[in-house]
């Protein structure tokens, strides 16, 4: 488990405090063929990652509508994470290139409404990966983790 | 830029041969010198077309509008407004057999002060690009400029950013004034009205309103052509144009300097893609 | 009762709106992106209370929010338990300051329809405790024709105080309700700072409505409006006039007198928010039923609706119109149309044609 | 209301360890949709799954959520349980906390039960959207396209046809046979190839069941698995094959002489040919880029000895369309031109060539005769080097991988060479022996020990000319020092690399290629002969090198395969696909630019209830839709979703964490 330390504050709305029970939520969205494959492969080789991250099975990165992001943002994450098939290993051909496409603007224009970068962040880890899948799962959190939560935007009866 | 009479002209040409069922255009608006557009069916009206640099409205609009979407028009066009009708022809919503397009080689237009428009200051395709008939002297295209009010927003911090935009969000009343205004909103049944997006969404609160703009944006980009109807049709006067222009830079720069509908059946820039797109963000 | 006027000047109503402020949960018209909206201010440099009438959104949302949450709820395989109701109970008094003759009315129109059948106590009681303070109208906007419908500038009972223009930087303040009565008599009872005066004299503020009156560019005679409307149900008028219409639904929503809302859900987990928040008749969505038939798919019947509802079925039901003729939707409408023009144009088309 | 039905599998100790099992089961229990929830050992057992069948009925659930390992690992499993209760298989979720929580944070007990108990609630959520799916039935038209008329197209072509299904077999040049018809004998065996192939080039043109159509190419294909439609090109051959009787009188006569491809460019053939006497069919074909009367409309002496006047110098291209269900890839190889390699001056001394060439020149039926010459004065060789890994593995000037069976053959050149010139002596030089296969070790030591071939392990470094000879100078790494050899004659082992019309044929396929030009297999190990696209095979050395074993072997892989989707009149498909709601569908077809299955197509439906005026709205082709879901997300107005992830179930998934 991560360790939240005594004062953590949220980086877009620096006058709020992280309770000291705060634990950050990043929504792990994964390709069926590579990403969660690696996932898995996280899993059966036993590679220990912060336990944040809860995990939305997809068939292909470019099934992710950034829809799907800002309707995170908004509830339940404090980070996001996307994960494709490397480019060129797309299972469904050419998937992942229209979704990198998506990603970047999507990314960019939630750096200019005021979210920090790190809070949806993108990465391709193919089904032998999982070593790497740990490490970005690691990373990832470490990043939120610092970033403090999330309260751009949210639902009102949201409380986590 | 005064092109009154020869829109008029070819507008009366178009319905005495029988070329038209209706004419959409600009007329006055009858109690200050701005001007509204107007749609005649009767050749009688003909005489209260005008075109000059007042008139500011994106016409292709009303192609999506019942009385024009399967009847025989025609419509004045600038730059930007050819841009989008490009798009809808290419997205297969309106049939070029249909219109007749009077394209105009624009020199900007003026809002209601008389201030040059900001989007006709960074204009980069000032003359139709889809038109059967070109009025003016083609300027060519411009050199891209990176909007004056993306640059100053990029300097500024992520907590001052995050206050502005807040605000944005805040004062937004969801009246979706900005969707129905926008040329390239045509879909049947809006994705932020259906029960999928609204279950969480049907409020008219900051948290709503971000999410119906930050969507409406995506879907626009790498279509947006920045006519700016959405901003006019405002009743809260928020600065809309920005998600845009970051959308369209981040493309322009990032995708081969993508720019919504100045080519013939080009789509948007999400329904294509470039082995060469940039990678370095994904870890 | 009788209600009294009081005479002073500038720095005197500001000094009083300062101490207003300063006391009470006070509103006012803050200006953002150019236009004006009622918000809560700690400082009368934040607002205006004069501020145009033309960039000015209308002060209905500080009765009618444009989302009001209904209750807050949780449900789970326990059951389903309201955990909280009613948005903003509002039990202590609060002032808004600014608010434009027209859109007063609008509350005062309002009020008819909140008290039907179905009593929204919410909004009652919101007026009930609010004190308005006008707006000092002295000249017409480009689309106000407020003097054209049935409402009486002088004998104006809709807003608590009204802040007249007089001449030689004089402004009166004439209490117009009982509450308004009641507020600033305590007000000036407590502090002697604001240079005010008791006054019997209002022939300046009758010159100053009389000049008001005139300045308006929109007139038209309203008095048999509504009868030559309901004749006109029929009218191709409306198809023309809706032609230019690009179904934005600004107009609904800017209106200080619309009042369609939807019920929407908002469930995260097991709690979820019920809201009630605005909605517009010319959004074609609007009337579709949830078999798939819609009355009104075609844009011209949303917007004969729209007419006849405004100048006949709530004259017909509760005696006024429902407009007040502040031309907010013609300002705000993309492609200004005014409700004025359509209205004018579809009585003076021939019956039955 | 929605009643699912929880179950928390232990799985042994795996999951019962590091997540306190019982907890996930009581939160899942406060869901308001769950009515039922329970744990057990082993829920994949026999008895667990007796578990979820008896609750389905007990409790009248609707969605059933199993928390356990991967849904890759036993989702079959348990729709199956699903099924044998009644219940539709895809009302199933399964919550993966066992890779996702128990074995990857082990060392925090609480924070990975509160994520398995997060995991269940997002499955919950899930299910609660999900519907009922069937899978779909597409029809199929039995009839097998296969694509190259070498071993592996000859052997799959056999294969499906033996099992009474039609197949078309289109080759490119007039004969088919491919490469094999050019090897003299085969490693590790030395039969005579042409021995063992003929008979099948015969049984090909004469198996009731195979359409042989030779000289042609495929065009364009359309449709999906057991319903495409190919387009094939006939080149005209301008000879009446109908009435030739392959006499030979024509090509006899023929005056214009053209390097012949059959033995590369070693001698000549005429313009009117067949490429070699065992040719299938054995009927000539004008070669309409040499034919003097084709050219410039003189000459025509082929017509006037036939005495059939089977020639036809009219002949135009035809176009034919076939149906089909199902399609073999089998183009073959060709070799790379080894002309990167300067220092070796290719293309400057004659007596470099590469190994086809020797293979053709060794052959009984070759250019010489069956005996080795050096192509600069026709002397025999007595001194003969061999350089294998000719651009393989080599990624600076060539390719990065092994082209595999040069080893082998060049064991068999050595034999050969012994055969053929007793006093030869070969010279090998070699970066590893690649000898994997049945017999295959035992074949190379032969080379060595019955020739004395001299096996020289190391790089070529330079060639060069001396005298009549050329110095091959090296490394013999074995030895640590430099070595140079006086050579007659030089035997490139070049790698071997896809046919070069590989990537426009996978273009018009729809599959993919790799960036050398192979076709892509769907899976490297476990489906080694489908493409991504289904009903798309691939067999022999289109796919990557092999020799002819494992071409056989593969090319008889595709006819199970294709006999295997042709067993019943219709096939089964996962349901899991792309459905359009045309109430919402504007028309404006981008999930027509993006589907990479070209699966989505329009269709024109009434504006309103009885209307004349039509609009467009896309329609998603069953057959083809791979379930990827690309068209849902540039679905702007939603009016696409994808079955068993729709927006509902993945927004239910995201908010409910």
């Amino acid at each position: 488990m991560e360790e939240v330390k005594d004062k953590i504050v949220s980086i877009e709305k620096p006058e709020l405090l992280a309770p000291p029970d705060w634990k950050p939520v990043i929504v792990g969205i994964l390709c069926n063929w590579c990403s969660y494959a690696g996932s898995d492969l996280t899993g059966t080789s036993r590679t220990q990652y912060p336990p944040n991250i809860r995990i939305i099975r997809v068939p292909c990165s470019s099934r992710v509508d950034p829809w799907f992001i800002i309707k995170a943002l908004q509830t339940t994450a404090d980070g996001v994470l996307i994960s494709g098939c490397h480019p060129g290993d797309c299972h469904y051909i050419s998937g992942n290139y229209y979704a990198r496409r998506r990603f970047l603007v999507t990314r960019e224009l939630l750096k200019m409404v005021g979210f920090h970068e790190h809070r949806v962040q993108f990465s391709w880890v193919s089904a032998a990966e999982g070593a790497k899948f740990a490490q970005v799962v690691k990373k990832v959190t470490e990043d939120v983790v610092k970033l403090g939560p999330l309260h751009l935007y949210k639902k009102e009866n949201f409380n986590k | 830029m005064d092109y009154s009479k020869q829109i008029q002209d070819i507008a009366a040409k178009l319905f005495a041969d029988g070329k038209i069922d209706v004419f959409v255009g600009y007329r006055m608006n009858g109690f200050d010198d701005n001007q509204i557009p107007v749609v005649i069916t009767d050749p009688k009206e003909v005489s209260t077309l005008v075109f000059t640099e007042k008139s500011v409205f994106n016409l292709s609009n009303y192609l999506k509008a019942d009385h024009t979407r399967n009847k025989r028009a025609g419509l004045v066009v600038k730059g930007c407004d050819s841009r989008s009708l490009n798009l809808l022809l290419t997205e297969s919503q309106v049939k070029r057999d249909r219109l007749y397009i009077i394209g105009i080689a624009c020199e900007g237009v003026v809002d209601d002060k008389g201030q040059k428009m900001q989007n006709c200051i960074e204009c980069i395709v000032p003359d139709a690009v889809v038109y059967d008939e070109m009025l003016g002297n083609p300027q060519g295209r411009k050199d891209y400029i990176v909007n004056a009010d993306i640059k100053a927003l990029a300097e500024k911090g992520l907590v001052e950013r995050r206050e502005y935009f807040e605000e944005i969000f805040e004062n937004c009343i969801r009246c979706n004034a900005c969707r129905h205004s926008c040329p390239l909103c045509y879909c049947a049944k809006c994705c932020i009205d259906q029960e999928t997006a609204s279950l969480y969404n049907g409020s008219n609160t900051a948290s709503s309103a971000f999410h119906a703009l930050m969507t409406w944006s995506l879907h626009l980009a790498g279509r947006c052509v920045d006519c700016r109807n959405c901003e006019k049709a405002c009743p809260s006067h928020l600065p809309l144009h920005l998600l845009h222009k970051q959308n369209e830079k981040v493309i322009f720069e990032n995708f081969q300097n993508h720019l919504a509908g100045v080519e013939e059946g080009e789509r948007g820039a999400f329904y294509k893609y470039s082995l060469k797109d940039p990678d370095d963000f994904i870890m | 009762m009788s209600f009294s006027t009081f005479v002073t000047d500038k720095a005197g109503l500001q000094k009083m709106y300062e101490a207003i402020i300063s006391k009470h949960e006070t509103y006012a018209p803050v200006e953002k992106f150019g236009k004006y909206d009622y918000k809560k201010v700690s400082s009368l440099k934040e607002c205006d209370p004069d501020s145009p009438i033309a960039e000015t959104m209308s002060v209905k949302p500080l009765f009618f929010p444009r989302s009001s949450k209904i209750m807050k709820y949780e449900a789970t395989s326990a059951g389903t338990s309201i955990l909280e109701t009613d948005q903003d109970p509002l039990t202590a008094q609060r002032v808004v300051l600014g608010v434009k003759h027209c859109d007063a009315r609008g509350l005062q129109v309002l009020e008819a329809v909140n008290k039907w059948d179905y009593i929204d106590s919410d909004f009652l009681k919101r007026r009930e405790n609010t004190v308005i303070f006008s707006a000092r109208c002295d000249k017409a906007g480009t689309h106000c024709f407020c003097t054209s419908l049935d409402y009486d500038l002088e004998n104006l009972d809709a807003l608590d105080i009204a802040v007249v223009n007089g001449a030689e930087g004089k402004i009166y303040l004439q209490t117009r309700t009982e509450r308004g009565e009641t507020f600033l008599k305590e007000k000036l009872e407590k502090s002697t700072m604001y240079n005010v005066q008791s006054t019997n004299d209002e022939s300046e503020m009758k010159k100053q409505y009389v000049a008001f009156a005139a300045s308006f560019r929109l007139k038209m005679d309203y008095k048999d409006i509504n009868e030559k409307m309901a004749k006109r149900f029929d009218s191709p008028a409306f198809e023309e006039a809706s032609r230019n219409c690009v179904s934005c639904n600004t107009c609904a929503f800017i209106c200080p007198t619309c009042h369609c809302f939807k019920i929407s859900d908002e469930k995260i987990k097991d709690t979820g928010v019920r809201y009630k928040s605005y909605d517009s008749c010319n959004n074609v969505y609007f009337t579709l039923e949830a078999g798939g038939h819609n009355p009104r798919p075609a844009k011209y019947r949303r917007w004969r609706q729209r007419s006849m509802h405004k100048f006949v079925y709530y004259k017909e039901r509760f005696g006024v119109n429902l407009c007040v003729g502040c031309g907010h939707c013609a300002i705000s409408c993309p492609v200004n149309i005014s409700i004025f023009d359509v209205v004018n144009h579809i009585a003076s088309t021939p019956v039955g044609s | 209301m929605a009643r699912v039905g929880v179950f928390v599998c232990f799985c042994g100790a795996n999951i019962a360890d590091f997540v306190d099992v019982p907890t996930v089961v009581e939160e899942a229990k406060k869901i308001r949709e769950v009515k039922f929830a329970v744990d057990y050992k082993y829920m994949c057992s026999d008895p667990g799954q007796q578990m979820i069948r008896d609750a389905i009925v007990q409790y009248r659930l609707t969605s059933i959520v199993v928390a356990a390992c991967s849904p890759r690992m036993h989702e079959k499993t348990f729709r199956k349980a699903l099924s044998d209760a009644g219940m539709n298989p895809y009302l199933l979720e399964v919550a993966n906390i066992r890779e996702h929580s128990s074995w990857v944070h082990q060392k925090d007990k609480k924070a990975a039960t509160e994520k398995a108990g997060d995991l269940v609630r997002m499955a919950v959520a899930k299910s609660i959207a999900n519907e009922q799916l069937h899978e779909i039935s597409v029809p199929v038209t039995k009839r097998a396209l296969v694509i190259g008329g070498g071993i592996a197209g000859i052997q799959a072509a056999l294969d499906i046809a033996d099992a009474h299904i039609p197949v078309t077999l289109v080759e490119r040049s007039p004969s088919i046979g491919g490469r094999m018809a050019q090897l003299d004998e085969t490693f590790p065996t030395l039969d005579c190839s042409q021995c063992i192939l003929t008979p099948k080039m015969v049984d090909v043109a004469s198996h009731p069941y195979i359409e042989l159509i030779p000289y042609s190419e495929v065009i364009e294909l359309n449709g999906y698995v057991g319903n495409y439609k190919a387009k094939i090109r006939k080149k005209a051959s301008y000879v009446n094959f109908k009435t030739c009787t392959g006499c030979g009188t024509c090509w006899q006569k023929c005056p214009v002489k053209v390097p012949n491809e059959y033995n590369m460019g070693i001698d000549k053939r005429k313009a009117i040919y067949t490429p070699f006497p065992q040719a299938v069919p054995n009927k000539p074909v004008i070669d309409a880029e040499h034919c003097t009367y084709l050219l410039k409309g003189k000459c025509g002496i082929c017509a006037k000895f036939c005495e059939k006047g089977s020639i036809d110098f009219k002949m135009q291209d035809e176009v034919i369309e076939r149906e089909i269900g199902a399609v073999v890839v089998a183009t073959g190889y060709d070799l790379w031109d080894a002309t990167p390699y300067e220092e070796y001056g290719v293309g400057r001394y004659k007596d470099i060539i590469n190994s086809l060439e020797f293979e053709r020149m060794v052959s009984a039926n070759g250019p010489t005769g069956g005996l080795p010459i050096r192509p600069s004065d026709g002397k025999v060789p007595k001194t003969v080097v061999f350089i294998k890994c000719v651009g393989s593995r080599d990624k600076a000037k060539g390719i990065e991988f092994c082209s595999k069976i040069c080893c082998m053959y060049t064991a068999k050149h050595a034999i050969l060479l012994h055969h053929k010139v007793h006093d030869s002596r070969a010279y090998i030089f070699y970066m590893d022996i690649r000898a994997a296969g049945k017999g295959y070790e035992e074949f190379v030591n032969r080379a060595q020990v019955e020739t004395g071939a001299v096996y020289l392990r190391g790089r070529v470094s330079k060639i060069y000319q001396k005298g009549e000879k050329l110095m091959v100078r090296g490394e013999d790494g074995q030895l640590g020092r430099e070595v140079e050899v006086e050579a007659d004659l030089v035997v490139l082992a070049t790698a071997i690399i896809p046919y070069k019309t590989n990537p426009a044929l996978a273009q018009l396929l729809g599959i993919s290629y790799d960036k050398y030009g192979y076709l892509s297999e769907a899976h490297p190990k476990l489906r080694p002969v489908e493409t991504a696209k289904a009903g798309i095979f691939l067999a022999g050395c289109t796919q990557a090198p092999k020799d002819i074993p494992d071409t056989v072997a593969q090319a008889s892989a595709c006819a199970a395969k294709v006999c295997g989707l042709f067993a019943g009149d219709t096939m089964k498909k996962d349901p899991m696909i792309s459905t359009v709601n045309n109430e919402f569908c504007s028309g404006c077809q981008n999930c027509v630019q993006v589907c990479p299955y070209q699966a989505i197509v329009t269709e024109e439906i009434p504006l309103g209830h009885g209307a004349r005026e039509m609009r467009t709205v896309a329609k998603i082709n069953e057959g083809v839709c791979q379930g990827c879901g690309s068209c849902v997300a540039v679905c702007r107005s939603m009016a696409i979703n994808l079955a068993g992830f729709t927006d509902p179930q993945i927004i239910n998934e995201i908010v409910a964490i």
